[in-house]
C-alpha cells in the first residue's frame, strides 16, 4: 500500500529532519509512529501526503512507480481538526467530496448513515464551535474517511481528548476496524493507545527509525490494557523509546 | 420580542441622539444669538427650512444623480477593485508592480488633475465616477488583499491534499476567510464613493448634491449647501449601515474563527 | 434601422440642419449670461443655424484649457488670461469683447481707513491666488505712490466672502463689482470699491469670448453667426431688461435657484459695461488690447514674445 | 551580505521601475506627439525641468511649509486619533456616541465647512492643520480601536489572576496586541496627512505646494502644477515608506501571533 | 487553604455547571481534579481565581472569611500556555513580577537560578514561538510559580505534551515536590497522572463531586505506575468513573 525507500529531508539550511528512513504500511494494516515532540512525525506525513518533496529518496503510494504527483491519493487528518467554522458538520463532512466534484446528491444519503454510525446525526446542521472537542475530532475522523482513499494517515487524532472520550473511541474504532477495510497510518503520543490499535509501530527518533510488532490477536477490546501481557508490553516499548541509542 | 427590540435600539442609540439633539440645540442657539455668522454656518431650522423649500430639487433631481454616479461608481469599484486584490493575491509581480502604484494614486491630489478627466470624460457622468472608482477603490483592493492573505494556510494544505486545485481552494477556504476583511473594506468605500462623487461634481457638472452646494455657497446660500451637505451625509451614513446590515447577515452565526 | 436615426435626427433638427456648438461659461450662470439664454431661448442661435451646448466649467481655468485642447468649441474667459495662455503656448484667441470694462475692483469695507490703494501698506489682502490679482494691486499701489513691498497677499481659496465678512482681511482683490460686492452689502457688510483702471491699471476687457486658433481658423463662419446671434441677444436684454433676466432665471430654477434681487442690480452693473457703444456688440479695440498686453509685460505677468495683434480677431 | 541585499531590492521593485519607467516613456511619447496636449498633461520631461528651475522655491519655501503641516497635523492626529481610540475602548457610552460621529465626520465636504475654518483659524497655519487632522485622524481611531479589540481576552483573564489592575493589563497586553492595527492605521493616516495638507491649503495659504500648485495652474503652467503635485506625491510616499520601515522594526522577530 | 463550600454556578440562562458542590485544599496537599470535557473543571478554577463570581455558596482563600475579592490570590496555570508571544522566556517569566510592582532587578537572579533548574537557562532569550511545546509549557509553569503564591491551580499542565516529556515532567514534578512547599490544585485528563502526582482526586460529574484518596506514600517515582497496586488502583478508578450514577 505504502512503501517509503531511504527517504531523507531537511528543512531549509541544516536542518536535517530524517536521513535515509525507509517503512512499508501493507493494505489493512494498522501501524502507529510514536516519537518525542519535534521527531518529524507530522513532516513524514506531509511527504506522505505530497505537501512536501522529499529530498531524496522515493514514497510508494498503491505500487506506483514513481514518486511524483501524489497529492489527492491519501486520506489524510491533519493534527489540528480544521474544521472550516463557517460551515456546519455535514458541509465539512461533505468537502472532500465537494472537492473530487462526485455528485453530492448522490452521496448525501450515505453521509448522512455515516454521520449517524459516528453519533453525529443530531448536529449535522450544528455549527464546529457548538460542538464538544470529541465531536470535533469525530467529524474530522469521518471528514477523512469521506475522501474515499483506502489508506488514510491520521496525526493525534486523539490527542486533544479526555481519557474517558478517548477511551469511548478507542471501543468504538476498534469495533469498526473489521467493516473500514481502510489501511491506517497513525500518529500517537500514547504507548497505550498504539499498542491496543496497531499491527505494528515505528518508533522514530533522531537517528533513524525502528519498528516494533505487536502481538495481539483481533479483534480487540479496549479492556486489554489491564492485562499483564500488555502492561509488559508496554514497559517494554517504552524502554525500547528511551534507552536504545544504538 | 418587539419591546427587547426597542431596548436594545434605545440602548444603542439613545446616548447618541441624546448628544445630536444637545448639540443641535446649542448649535441653533449659537447662531440665533449670532455668535457665528449664519451666512457662514447657519441655524439648524435654517438649514430645515430649505432642505423644505428646495426639497423638489434636492429630492428628485439632486439626489438621485448623485446616487447614480454613487452607485455605478461604487460598483465599478467593488468589481476593479476586488479583481485587482485578488489579482494581487495570485501573482506575486503583479502585486509588486501594483502596490506602489496603489499607494501613489491616494497621494495625487485629485482636483489638480481634474483637466485631465474633464478632457477624457468631458462634462459626462463619467468624469464624476472616474473620480468616485479613484477615491473608493483603494479601501477594496487593500481589503481584498488583506483579507485573501489572512492565514488559512492550514485548511488550504488540507484541501490540497484532498487533491483540490488553485481555484477550488480559492472558492472554497480562501473567500470565506477574506469575507469579514472585504465586508471591512465595503463599508469604508461606500463612504468614500459618496465623498468622491461629491469631488467630481465640483470638478464639473450640472447636476448632484455637489453641484447644488458649490453653486449655491457661489451665492451665499449658506442653509442650501448646508441642506445639500446634510443629504449628502445622510447618504454616506445610510449606504455604511446598509453594508453593516449585509455584513451582519452573511457574517451571522457563522464566523467564530 | 439606421435610416430611423437619421429621420430623427432631421426632424428634431426642424428644417435646416443645425450645426452643434459647444459654449463654456466662465462660472456659473449669472445676470452676465442673459444675451446667452436669451438668444438661446427666443431662437436667435437656431435662426443662425446653430445648436449651442452650453456648459458650465469648475475651475475658472478650465474653459480655456479645454478650448485650446478641441474639446470644447468656445469659452468665456478674461482678457489677460488670454495673453497669459498664449504666453505658455496654449493657442486660443479671443473673438469677442462682452464685458468692456473690469468688475473684479479692489474692495474695502466701507467703514476702513483704506481710502485710495497707497493706504494698502501693511494690511492684508485677500486673494484667489490668480498671479494677475497680483499685479492691479501692485500696479495700483505703485501709480498711487505707495510702495507694493509693503502688502500681504494671502490666497483665500475659494472664499472670498468669507474671508472679507469674518474681518480675516483687510481688503479684497478678485470679486467682482456686480456679485461679491453686491453679497457682502446684503450680507450687512457694505463695501467701497477701487477700480484699478483708476491707478493705472488699462481698463481691461474683463469677460471676452474664445475660441482655439483651429477651430477659429476651421470655421469662421459658425462664429460670426454666433456673434449676430448674440449681439440679437443683447439688444433684447438692454431693451427688456426684465424679461431677459426672468429667462436666466426660469432656466436656472430647474437646477440651482438665483437669487432675483442680486440678479436684478447685477444685470442693471454689466449692461453699461458692455455696451460697445456705435461698434457692434462684441467688437475689440487693438488699442485696449495693445496697451494690456504692455501692462502685463511691464509686471512681468507674461514673457515679452506675446504679441497682442495674434491675440484676437474681430468678425 | 550586500550583493543579497542588491538582490532582494532588484527583485522586490525591479519589476515596478521597469513599468514606472515603461509608463513615463509612453507618457512622454504621447505628450511629444501632441496626442495630449502639453498644457493638459505636461511631459514628465517638461516637469522635471519645471522642478530645477523652481527648485529653489519649492523645496526651500513650500516643501518645509507643508512639511510643517503635515507633521504637526499627524502628530495631533496620532495624539488625538489614538486617545479616542482607547476611550472609545474603554467607554462603551463613549463608543456610542462617537462612532456615528466618526462616520459623519467622513462624509461632510471640507470644502463646504472651510469657512468655518476660516473664521476660527484665520488664514494661520491652524486652518491647514485642522484640515489635515479632520482627514487623517479617521484611520487612526478606527484602527487603534479595532486594535485594542483584537482578542486578548485570555491574556486579559491571566493577568487579572495575578491581581493586575486595568491599566497593568492595558499596557503589558492590550498595547502590544493593539501595535500591528496600530500602525497600519498610521500607514494609512500619513498619507492622508499630505492629502489634507494640501487641501488645507487651496482653502487659502500663502505658501505650501499645495498653495503653489494652485498658483501655477492660476497662471497656466502645467508643469509647474505637476511639479508640485510630484513631490506632494513623493513627499506622501517617503513618509509611508518611512512608517513601515519602523513598524518592520517594531514588529521584527516578535509577532508570531 | 483553600475551602469551597455549597458552591452554584450557571452561565447564562440555565445552563448549569455546578449545584452545591464542596471541597477543600489543605495546606501542602496535592489535589487533582478530573472529569470528562466540558464537566466544568476550568470554570472551577476560574471562579476560584475570582474570573467568575458563583452564584452562591463560599469561596475560602487561606481562611479568609469573605468569598469577596479573589484576584491576585493564587497562581493560576491556565489550559492553554499563553505565553505572550512579544516577549521572551525571561520577560514572560517576570511577568508576574512586573505585576505585582516587585523590583525586578532584586529578583533577577533569582529567577535565572529557577530557569537554570527548569533547564531553560540556554533560551532566556528565546521567544516563546521558538520553543518546543514542552518547553512551552514548563516556562508557562515557571511564570506560575513565579507569582510567589502559596496556592497553585494547574489546568491541565501536561496536556500537550508528548508521553515521554510528559514522562519526564512528572519525574521532574516528583523530584522537585519536596523542595516547593507549595500547595497545588490540578486538573487531568490522565488517570495515571491523576494517581502519580496526587495525595487526593476529585471526580467532577454532572451529578456532583466525588473524593478519592490515593494511598501511595511520598517520595515517589514515575517508575511506580508498573507495579500491580497502581494498575489495580487505575482501574478503580475508572470505574469509578464510568459507573458511579448514584
Ligand atoms: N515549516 C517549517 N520550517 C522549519 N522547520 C520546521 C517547519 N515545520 C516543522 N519544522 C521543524 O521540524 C521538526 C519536526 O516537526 P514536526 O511537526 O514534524 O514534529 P512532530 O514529530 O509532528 O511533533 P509533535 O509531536 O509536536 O507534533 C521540528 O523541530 C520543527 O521545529
Ligand atoms: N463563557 C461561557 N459561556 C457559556 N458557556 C460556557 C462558557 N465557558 C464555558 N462554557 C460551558 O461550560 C461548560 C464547562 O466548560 P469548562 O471549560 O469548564 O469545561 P472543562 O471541564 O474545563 O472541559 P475541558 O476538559 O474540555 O477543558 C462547557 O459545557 C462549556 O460549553
Ligand atoms: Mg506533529
Ligand atoms: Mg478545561
Amino acid at each position: 500500500m505504502l512503501q517509503i525507500n531511504e527517504l531523507s529531508y531537511t528543512f531549509g539550511v541544516g536542518k536535517s529532519i530524517f536521513e535515509k528512513i525507509s517503512l512499508d504500511v501493507k493494505t489493512g494494516e494498522f501501524v502507529s509512529i510514536i516519537g518525542s515532540s519535534g521527531s518529524g512525525k507530522s513532516t513524514l506525513f506531509k511527504l506522505v501526503t505530497g505537501l512536501l518533496e522529499p529530498d531524496q529518496g522515493e514514497i510508494l503510494i498503491n505500487g506506483g512507480k514513481v514518486t511524483g504527483k501524489r497529492l489527492g491519493s491519501v486520506g489524510y487528518m491533519p493534527q489540528k481538526d480544521l474544521l472550516l467554522p463557517w460551515r456546519t458538520v455535514l458541509d465539512n463532512v461533505l468537502l472532500p467530496i465537494e472537492v473530487s466534484k462526485e455528485n453530492k446528491k448522490a452521496k448525501l444519503s450515505e453521509v448522512r448513515e455515516w454521520l449517524d454510525r459516528f453519533g453525529l446525526a443530531a448536529y449535522e446542521h450544528s455549527f464546529p464551535n457548538e460542538l464538544s472537542g470529541g465531536m470535533r475530532q469525530r467529524v474530522a475522523f469521518l471528514r477523512t474517511l469521506m475522501t474515499g482513499k483506502d489508506l488514510l494517515l491520521l496525526d493525534e487524532p486523539f490527542g486533544a481528548l479526555d481519557s474517558m472520550t478517548k477511551r469511548n473511541m478507542h471501543s468504538w474504532l476498534l469495533g469498526l476496524w473489521g467493516e473500514l477495510q481502510k489501511t491506517v497510518l497513525f500518529i500517537t503520543h500514547d504507548l497505550e493507545e498504539a499498542i491496543l490499535l496497531s499491527d505494528r509501530i515505528y518508533v522514530l527518533k533522531a537517528d533513524g527509525i525502528k519498528e516494533w510488532k505487536v502481538n495481539l490477536p483481533r479483534p480487540r477490546s479496549s479492556e486489554l490494557i489491564y492485562q499483564e501481557d500488555f502492561i509488559r508490553m508496554r514497559k517494554e516499548l517504552e524502554w525500547l523509546i528511551q534507552h536504545e541509542n544504538n | 420580542m418587539k419591546t427587547t427590540r426597542i431596548k436594545k435600539w434605545t440602548s444603542d442609540y439613545g446616548l447618541f441622539l441624546i448628544v445630536v439633539i444637545l448639540l443641535v440645540s446649542i448649535w441653533q442657539w449659537v447662531v440665533n444669538h449670532g455668535i457665528i455668522p449664519a451666512f457662514i454656518l447657519p441655524s439648524p431650522s435654517a438649514i430645515w427650512n430649505s432642505l423644505m423649500d428646495n426639497s423638489e430639487l434636492l429630492f428628485e433631481e439632486h439626489l438621485p444623480a448623485t446616487l447614480k454616479e454613487v452607485v455605478i461608481g461604487f460598483v465599478i469599484s467593488v468589481t476593479a477593485g476586488t479583481l485587482l486584490g485578488v489579482g494581487m493575491h495570485f501573482s506575486r509581480s503583479l502585486e509588486k508592480v501594483l502596490y506602489p502604484f496603489l499607494v501613489i494614486s491616494q497621494t495625487i491630489p485629485l482636483i489638480a488633475i481634474s483637466p485631465i478627466f474633464i478632457m477624457w470624460f468631458g462634462y459626462s457622468i463619467w468624469s464624476k465616477i472616474a473620480v468616485t472608482i479613484l477615491t473608493a477603490f483603494f479601501p477594496i483592493v487593500v481589503s481584498t488583499y488583506d483579507g485573501l492573505k489572512s492565514g488559512g494556510n492550514e485548511y488550504r494544505e488540507l484541501l490540497l491534499t484532498m487533491g483540490a486545485n488553485r481555484w477550488t481552494i480559492f472558492k472554497k477556504i480562501q473567500i470565506p476567510l477574506a469575507l469579514p476583511s472585504f465586508l471591512s473594506g465595503l463599508k469604508m468605500s461606500v463612504v468614500y464613493c459618496v465623498v468622491g462623487a461629491t469631488i467630481g461634481e465640483w470638478l464639473g457638472a450640472s447636476e448632484g448634491l455637489g453641484y447644488f452646494s458649490r453653486r449655491m455657497s457661489g451665492s451665499l446660500q449658506a442653509d442650501a449647501v448646508f441642506a445639500a451637505i446634510f443629504l449628502l451625509s445622510l447618504l454616506g451614513i445610510v449606504l455604511f449601515l446598509l453594508i453593516s446590515f449585509l455584513e451582519k447577515q452573511l457574517l451571522k452565526n457563522k464566523y467564530h474563527i | 434601422k439606421n435610416n430611423e436615426k437619421t429621420t430623427e435626427k432631421n426632424t428634431t433638427g426642424g428644417d435646416k440642419k443645425l450645426e452643434k456648438v459647444s459654449l463654456m461659461l466662465d462660472w456659473y450662470p449669472n445676470a452676465v449670461h442673459s444675451f446667452l439664454y436669451v438668444a438661446q431661448e427666443k431662437g436667435y442661435f437656431k435662426e443662425q443655424g446653430l445648436d449651442v451646448d452650453i456648459q458650465m466649467p469648475a475651475d475658472t481655468n478650465d474653459p480655456l484649457k479645454l478650448v485650446a485642447a478641441n474639446q470644447i468649441d468656445m469659452a468665456l474667459s478674461y482678457q489677460p488670461q488670454v495673453l497669459v495662455a498664449r504666453g505658455e503656448n496654449i493657442p486660443v484667441q479671443s473673438f469677442g469683447a462682452i464685458v468692456r470694462h473690469p468688475l473684479n475692483q479692489l474692495m474695502v469695507p466701507e467703514d476702513s481707513s483704506i481710502k485710495s490703494p497707497k493706504d494698502l501698506a501693511g494690511k492684508t489682502i485677500g486673494y484667489p491666488s490668480i498671479p494677475l490679482d497680483e499685479a492691479i494691486v501692485q500696479s495700483m499701489v505703485k501709480s498711487d505712490g505707495g510702495d507694493p513691498s509693503k502688502i500681504k497677499m494671502v490666497d483665500v481659496g475659494w472664499d472670498l466672502i468669507p474671508a472679507m465678512a469674518t474681518k480675516k482681511t483687510n481688503a479684497l482683490i478678485g470679486g467682482y463689482i456686480n456679485h461679491e460686492k453686491l453679497l457682502l452689502d446684503k450680507e450687512g457688510h457694505p463695501m467701497r470699491t477701487l477700480n484699478p483702471a483708476d491707478y493705472g491699471v488699462p481698463d481691461y476687457y474683463e469677460l471676452v469670448l474664445v475660441g482655439s486658433e483651429k477651430g477659429l481658423k476651421a470655421k469662421p463662419a459658425v462664429f460670426k453667426k454666433f456673434m449676430t446671434a448674440i449681439g440679437k441677444g443683447q439688444k433684447y436684454v438692454q431693451d427688456h431688461p426684465e424679461e431677459g433676466l426672468s429667462v436666466l432665471l426660469k432656466h436656472e430654477d430647474k437646477s440651482s435657484p438665483l437669487e432675483k434681487d442680486i440678479e436684478t442690480k447685477s444685470l442693471q452693473i454689466l449692461l453699461p459695461l458692455m455696451d460697445a457703444k456705435d461698434k457692434a456688440f462684441g467688437y475689440q479695440d487693438p488699442q485696449t488690447w495693445n496697451q494690456v498686453a504692455a501692462w502685463l509685460k511691464e509686471n512681468k505677468v507674461i514673457k515679452e514674445n506675446v504679441k497682442a495683434e495674434d491675440a484676437f480677431i474681430n468678425f
